[in-house]
């Protein structure tokens, strides 16, 4: 049984004092159903997950208490992935027509807190200031421009990318272009990254209503199945976020794995792909991700990005809401602001950073700690 | 009177003449690991043994944290006394790459394959008065 | 595809300073796949739970890095139930031959500490002093004595009934039958129920290995098979935990519901059950889920009670591990702690706590906020 | 100057000459809910009303809270100082179930199907002074 998506719902990304996480959640959620033309009561089963905004199940208070299963998930940035490869399940199941995916945070300012002992890390590895996943993509970053000729003008051009494209997407958080010498010169955070070159822990909300494919038409004249929803972890001797080591062979990392996985899963191939949204916390990441999602080889990201291929009038739009960069990261939503991008595209409805060209095959990928990917693959 | 402490205990050897790094290695597929584990995140073999890590080893990548670090962070600095700090990745040959502290913090006077030492010095002073001893990176002289 | 159960592994409960709670889940996770002669690399997904040892997914850096996706879930006391419904949904999918569900904490001693605002409930609720599972266990159980006439003695006859069990248990905490006088007279906590008639936070994991069932006998001699694994929410009018206030008119809670949605998938009827875990965060929580789950009428246990049904030897078997009260409650672990004694029950490996007569079915049902249930049905 | 302060906006009317438990009843289905909420958990509905709660019920269910509760518990006692307290839900006819604190606490002098009034008084005294006012169930006198 196939799985289509045939309900979207958004509460914008940034700060929202007025509203709770949990608030943004049902706003959101409200949304999706009516998208879905389905009532709160119609939905079979939840799965959803927030980091610092309660528990997502709390959803139930605001939306009606209806005696649903609701699963709560949390794997960091990936929690987005793990809800939908978890309703994807359900409804591959066989036991379910119809249900939701949500996600919602609310997050302090500032940098991510991290706990080392959550991670079974000592606390010493805290204490002299290394639990800081900046630092992280910096020295990934870092190591790569060594290796791949990457320039710091590259760095800076998938910013300004980023801040044009949130300037076309009103649900975007960040939405005043900011130029190229602009980023290049603001503070320096983890070097080669300067501050706007990082996202920033946001708000936000974002629900899917999911069904069998052979319901579809049913709830939507235009509905996107999912073709492919993986997630994988690290296999030793990757190189990821919080490693106090890392083995001298290094192997590919789980973004790699799941990359692989869903296109078999789904049977197609990169360059089938007509627009991409890659986990972007820092401008470092989308670059690397690019190649390890398979869609060119490492190195070749100078010459694309400096060509603007990744544009929204590109051969590869990347990122095409602003991506993190743009929206922040509330942590629970985030991946699953992707999948409601990509089905704007494919719907064709995503107004001034609509893709030309209509768009039929859409890709997203969430790289969160402590080494984990999630890839959906999702078609019109 | 001041005491020195390490950090945590069995991260390195300390007190010693000379201070070494510790890791544990698998006896069935011969990984290495730092800090020393109970078990080989490699092939998941349980019978593993602590050895020392080199002494000196080269740079694979590093960045400098140019803000202080909320909390887990555990340094006597305030936000006026911080000092922007290097982090780093050191390939110890044989071993593993190790994550540490460097102790230079100009990125004009680090690349990626200097060569580099395992240092131990005060890291912080406690409340009691006892100086907790850290591992820090330092460019071979 | 049905989902059969042929690995377990535990480690025992209670307070074990020398380890850390994911020490504790990789020993159980390494239990259960020699018990089902697999290696970890063999697994190809596992669903996990801890609430105050770490994110159980860290269990990888224990058992080795072998790239599989392992979604963290967390739905308090009812965590076991959300792990093995998505390893159920997940193997039932068709994508996946063999898979592992671990759970495991480590809590602080005394009362948990629940955060209202995590439950989307206002600060002044806990100031007050009412954010307490105790509390919601103790006036449910005073209504329910005033209701169907239960009495004081019989409260104290079900701790009793847990410590004789948990003595017979080499893994549980409690070992030490202690008398109805003691536990009547011991100290009251929230009227009428007295510290001994409440389970307490403590440590402990348990892991099992799921297969598509067709698979099972390759793994093991003694499969047991999953028949029904449901999860249900509170509809409106129910009375649960944390609640600033319920509705006049009441309807049945989730234990009700899951359990008819578990029988209904299962074919099967209460009666055809031959060993029952229900849960007992405290004597009255036992006592009323025997009837939610339709195991007899309200008012019944009294009879049955005073008359040792409940007893190993009994027509009606519950909580023949010690339940919660003996093995106290690490939250994580909690709810896969009763899949486990049962599967040991079905196979007749329960040594001193086995239940005669060669049990063919069995029975699980946990309780946990904000108003969930989740039950599994077991058959060898 | 001592103030009183409700201890949460929204929760009941404050000041005022007759202080009355605030609920929202929803407009579809006629379902009252405390505290307020801007929907409804019965039907979903958004459309709803704030509304006084009548000030006298009958105890539906009670305990003890015996012990001192951990944080988010916040009065002024301590350990040395706590006196149990009694909880319980009032159905208030016509409204809803409100769970609350007693203002009684002997379990003799209480039982299912009491009646009680809803009343007004100060819970704790905040560091600035202010006095922080609750809600509580008083038995009729
Ligand atoms: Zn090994
Ligand atoms: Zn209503």
């Amino acid at each position: 049984m196939d799985v289509a998506i045939v309900g979207i719902g958004i509460h914008p990304f940034g700060r929202t004092p007025s509203l709770t996480g949990l608030q943004q959640g049902a706003y959101a959620s409200r949304l999706a159903l009516q998208d879905a033309g389905v009532e709160w009561r119609d939905i079979q089963f939840a799965f959803g997950g927030s980091i610092s905004a309660g528990s997502a199940d709390t959803l139930v208070n605001e939306l009606g208490l209806t005696g649903i299963p609701f699963i709560n998930v949390a794997n960091g940035c990936a929690t987005g992935g793990s809800s939908l490869i978890s309703a994807f399940n359900a409804i591959k199941s066989g036991q379910y027509d119809i249900g939701m995916v949500a996600g919602f945070d609310k997050h302090d300012r500032g940098a991510f807190n991290a706990d080392p002992k959550a991670l079974g890390i000592g606390e010493w590895y805290g204490e002299v200031g290394m639990m800081m996943t900046t630092q992280f993509f910096a020295m990934k970053i870092q190591k790569y421009m060594h290796d791949y000729n990457i320039s710091t003008d590259t760095l800076a051009k998938v910013s300004e990318k980023a801040f044009i494209n949130g300037s076309k997407n009103p649900n975007a958080w960040r939405r005043e272009p900011i130029s190229v010498e602009e980023i290049a010169s603001s503070m320096m955070v983890n070097d080669p990254l300067t501050k706007y070159m990082f996202c920033s822990p946001s708000e936000g909300a974002v629900s899917l209503v999911l069904c069998r494919a052979d319901h579809a038409t049913r709830y939507s004249n235009t509905p996107v199945y999912l073709k492919a929803a993986t997630m994988k972890s690290r296999r030793f001797g990757s190189f990821e976020v919080f490693a106090p080591s890392q083995a001298l062979q290094q192997v590919d990392g789980p973004t790699v794995d799941a990359a692989k996985a869903a296109f078999e899963m789904a049977g197609v191939g990169p360059g089938d792909m007509d627009v991409l949204q890659l986990q972007d916390t820092e401008v470092g990441a989308e670059i690397m991700h690019m190649a390890e999602n398979g869609f060119c080889e490492h190195g070749e990201q100078e010459a694309l990005i400096q060509a603007g291929a990744t544009h929204i009038g590109g051969a590869m739009p990347v990122n095409t809401d602003g991506g993190c960069l743009a929206n922040g990261e509330p942590i629970g939503a985030s991946g699953l602001r992707q999948v409601y991008e990509n089905v704007l595209q494919l719907r064709g409805q995503a107004g001034e950073h609509q893709v030309p060209g209509d768009p039929k095959l859409a890709y997203t990928h969430v790289y969160g700690a402590p080494g984990i990917s999630a890839v959906t693959i999702l078609q019109k | 009177m001041t005491k020195q402490v390490p950090i945590a205990e069995g991260l390195f050897t300390w007190p010693a003449e000379r201070p070494a790094l510790l890791a544990s290695r698998c006896k069935n597929c011969g990984i290495a690991s730092f800090p020393a584990a109970q078990s080989c995140m490699a092939c998941s073999g349980q019978d593993v043994a602590v050895e020392e890590l080199p002494g000196r080893g080269t740079l694979w990548t590093w960045t400098i944290q140019q803000f202080m670090p909320k909390t887990p962070y555990r340094s006597n600095e305030t936000a006026e006394t911080f000092k922007p700090y290097g982090v780093g990745y050191l390939e110890l040959p044989g071993g593993v790459r190790v994550e540490g502290r460097l102790t230079e913090n100009d990125p004009q006077k680090l690349h990626i394959g200097m060569e580099m030492d395992v240092v131990f010095a005060p890291f912080r002073t406690e409340e009691n008065g006892d100086e907790v001893i850290n591992f820090f990176f330092q460019p071979v002289a």
